[in-house]
């Protein structure tokens, strides 16, 4: 029985560093993703991270903001109905974080390629296309031959493309659910948070709640990250907003614009960070920031009847402070 | 009957899909073209979502995004990418799709990734320079592209984004015409027609360009000529598109709640 | 709103042929497998089968003894605890039945290369050892250069094994619990059934339970086989008889032994047909076959809370055949 | 102090097992050296089965197979074979693992999978004739084999057993020996020690031979070499395996709960 709560502040210190391969997830742009891990990133001042991004989120695009991402292997750079993603697009444009693109597909399958110890994956995807011959690392070269290779079928001889796997640092992963040694629950598409889960060489949740490993039990086949896959657990309620977590909360649409077009300027971001991510120090006082009212409208989601099975064994504020020591 | 553009082009694209297939759409248009022939003549119709979201009935106003919480509320099933988009999507399942596209070229190859200067394209200058404006990059669209047994494009028609070749290409469609796609094995078949606010081109099955097929209404071959970037081949056989019946815009518009498409 | 329910004699009159690709799950020998439809394919006389097993199960081990298998792909051909599987061995030692080994994370991975339509896996397991150098289908060769088969990583030039990947024509699936439209959920482990599902051409489900798809609603994260998949569902419950279905009842030790020394002999074979395959015409008889004692003891499961969250979506046998018109 | 040759073979390999290691082991006698190493000196071993079963403490005796109901009941997680099988044991992320044999070599080839009549073995012959005893196959053996970052190997010992070569590689050891393993680029490190009811061998580091490294009270380096089918080399450290501890007994008697080890 391993105790992995920990607290965000630890969390960033212990797992993130200068020049590491950070991967997060992660469902697309308006999804569930680690923003909250992501924020105490920037108030750290992290800087240089490699970054592995299924999609874009308002994380990455607020690390980008802020000058944290030195370079960034991703599938969609936007942001979804709230358009393009203005921290990261002003990023790449001056050139501070290279981007190399993939596909929503290539992203995945690359990590699970690395979860499964193969140096290459067989692919289809991102071939025979400038996602395979447009490299941001060897810009000189057109069209690159090293970034997707080719390899041939040895049964019928036929060529096809082959990616390099991914095996990360670290991936902090949003669970909706997790227990205090490390079991999670997803609710909503995984996107590829299981294969990040086995790929990664350090794995830390991010959970809007904790529960007792009773509810585990009750429900293994929920569990798509077992303990022993698991460094730490963070608790973090509403850590994906302004994105939206199934089951527990909707996107905050005006958030997300207002967030978007302050990021798009150097000042607006520095405006953002004093705003909205040093003004708390611990998840009480971020959902202060957020707004008692706006908490609320936002839970009033059509997907909270998803949460209804587990809601007897979430634990209260107090009791997960309790176990972690009063932290 | 009073429509507007984009009402016709969801409409021409939603008949493009039959009872019974599998597909897949992305966020916004292609979404609504998707459910309106769900709900207008192809009830059968299934589709599921990039990241594996199946059985879901969207609620509460158009989705932010493709696996939102409005678009999850009510599914059977939630899996994952590898599933959705390597599994069904790229590996061959999936009988037809809609992508969209900032830049679409002559053989239906699309670009979504970025725009360059003119005579900067990284296969102009043979290197990958920042583009001037830098777009939001392949998504699933690629999986669509190489793995659907056909797939439709959807564009506003404008010059400057029909080009002659695309600056970047995100989702291959027949690459340099021909057969220049068989070349890399792609379970998939290709791009079947683009669909604009305009008309309807579909490619030539031995040279894989894509020619005007129709146009609408509203619209014109000379109108469509001149707002195309390339040269455009006309079908000897080019017709006009039917023009919305009453069910159909009923039904569009019953799919459309927010009115998304009917501003002209 | 498709409903998929039919027969188990329509399913196997359907689905299964001479010479064809039957693939089936799926989790080890003593636990989760569609025996039930084994059981009717026997009853169909059913040959011929080329059958692709993660693991053998006492639905092969009757099939095999019935002579209906012509070539099987395995990972592991025993019966755990219970020993050698007496009818597969006698088929295989016979000549009657070819087998082609492979391992218990080969199958699987196998099934998710031709679930991915990758015409190839690449492997370091069973490479370099006798799964590859002994080829059933290729006697006559040794080592076998065919059946694994070699390729280079384009990325560092070294060479590891590469699978050919599998494609089912069917797979017919145990779940515990299906809904009319064919979504499934599985209890316990799923070994390769998720695999399998996206792998086969045409899926049939075999199911414990069929619940209301609102039972689905409530929990799509455990529908791991959604209804798009899915071409038939039978409801067949005990189905995984003698073996256990977790949540619903227990390995029957006695009968599973039993069945496996009838197995043995060509006679015993006869005898166990005539008493446990061609003695029921459908589920109902089937349940009297096994006993009203055998199944109260059995599925006095140390699982059996497992079920709990599901049991007011369950139908019953009256509700289903209504769903079915009368059948 | 009075206790089985099969319990002392279970305790030895209990002892191979340090806290906090992540651990597979099969059903039967490598389970209960698994979970006698857990409840005696390594609570944090963190054991899995092949199909993904998580956190499970098994429960109303001695499980029928490795992802029955009885080691199923106190799950945390479950998962599926490709999870467990590829993603973390054959993908180099296992610590220590245990796999039985029917056949094993000097090189500690294991062969799970068929009996031939001597001279017949397809690499003696070249050819893949059926064996005259068809045995269960690899089942997850080969993964551990390959990708456990060590293994131990359980095996009662037997000259028949103990061969020079064995008929059928099912789950590779040190192959022909020396680097011959490192061929196949293989992520696990190979065999750390074969643990009979008579002793211990353990490979010697360069030939990657095994030699006898200690033998029990109630065996000898005499009845060992008698046993063994292969011309036993004796390191020239031979030790005596340390007596079970009462304490050891006494947790391992726990875990063995139907009492299947102490039979003599």
């Amino acid at each position: 029985m391993n105790n992995k709560l920990i607290t965000m502040q630890e969390a960033v210190s212990k797992y993130t560093w200068e020049g590491m391969t950070f991967a997060h997830g992660g469902a697309l742009p308006v999804g569930s993703d680690c923003i909250a891990f992501f924020r105490e990133m920037v108030r750290q001042g992290v800087k240089g991270i490699n970054c592995i991004s299924n999609c874009n989120t308002q994380g990455t695009n607020l690390l980008a903001a802020a000058g944290g991402i030195a370079r960034m292997e991703v599938g969609f750079s936007g942001l979804e109905v709230y358009g393009f993603a203005n921290g990261l697009k002003r990023a790449v444009e001056s050139g501070q974080t290279i981007l190399e693109d993939y596909s929503n597909g290539g992203i995945p399958i690359r990590v699970m390629g690395g979860a499964l110890g193969w140096p290459f994956v067989p692919t289809f995807i991102n071939y025979g296309c400038d996602q395979a011959w447009c490299s941001a690392d060897e810009p000189d070269i057109y069209p690159n031959p090293n970034k997707i290779r080719e390899v041939t079928d040895p049964f019928t001889g036929k060529k096809m493309g082959a990616f390099k796997s991914i095996t990360p640092d670290v991936a902090v992963i949003h669970v909706t659910m997790a227990d205090e040694q490390g079991n999670g629950i997803m609710l909503g598409t995984e996107w590829s948070r299981f294969e990040l889960s086995r790929a990664a060489k350090k794995v830390v949740l991010q959970a809007d709640y904790i529960v007792d490993t009773d509810c585990m039990r009750q429900f293994p086949n929920l569990v798509r990250i077992p303990d022993l896959v698991v460094e730490a657990v963070v608790y973090w309620p509403m850590g994906v907003w302004p994105a939206c977590s199934t089951g527990c909360y909707d996107s905050d649409e005006e958030h997300f614009f207002a967030m978007n077009k302050m990021l798009k300027t150097e000042e607006g971001t520095q405006e953002y960070i004093e705003k909205y991510v040093k003004s708390y120090s611990n998840h009480q006082e971020f959902r202060e920031v957020i707004g008692k009212d706006k908490i609320t409208k936002l839970s009033d989601t059509a997907t909270a009847f998803l949460m209804d099975p587990y809601r007897k064994w979430i634990k209260s504020d107090a009791e997960v402070q309790e176990l972690m020591g009063g932290r | 009957m009073d429509y507007s553009k984009n009402e016709m082009m969801a409409i021409a694209t939603g008949r493009e899909f039959q009872d019974g297939e599998l597909a897949i759409f992305g966020v916004g248009l292609s979404m609504l073209a998707g459910f309106f022939a769900q709900k207008n003549h192809a009830p059968n119709l299934i589709a599921f979502t990039e990241g594996g979201v199946y059985g879901s009935t969207p609620v509460g106003g158009l989705p932010w995004g493709i696996e939102d919480n409005r678009i999850s509320a009510n599914a059977t099933s939630f899996t994952n990418a590898v599933d959705a988009l390597c599994m069904l999507v790229a590996a061959g399942k999936v009988d037809n799709a809609v992508i969209g596209a900032a830049q679409i070229d002559k053989f239906g190859n699309v670009n979504t990734t970025g725009i360059w200067e003119p005579g900067t394209q990284p296969w102009k200058v043979g290197k990958y320079t920042l583009p001037k404006v830098r777009l939001n990059g392949s998504g699933g669209a690629n999986e669509i592209a190489v793995g659907a047994k056909k797939y439709l494009i959807m564009a506003a028609h404008e010059k400057k984004r029909f080009a002659e070749k695309v600056d970047y290409v995100s989702s291959p469609g027949y690459l340099n015409g021909g057969n220049d796609r068989e070349k890399y094995g792609f379970p998939g078949g290709g791009p079947a027609a683009i669909i604009t606010n305009l008309g309807i081109l579909r490619p030539d099955p031995v040279t894989r360009e894509f020619i005007l097929d129709a146009y609408f209404s509203f619209s014109s071959v000379e109108e469509i000529l001149e707002n195309t970037g390339w040269e455009l081949k006309v079908s000897p056989r080019v017709k006009m598109v039917p023009e919305p019946t009453e069910k159909e815009l009923e039904n569009l518009r019953a799919v459309d709640e927010t009115g998304s498409l009917r501003k002209k």
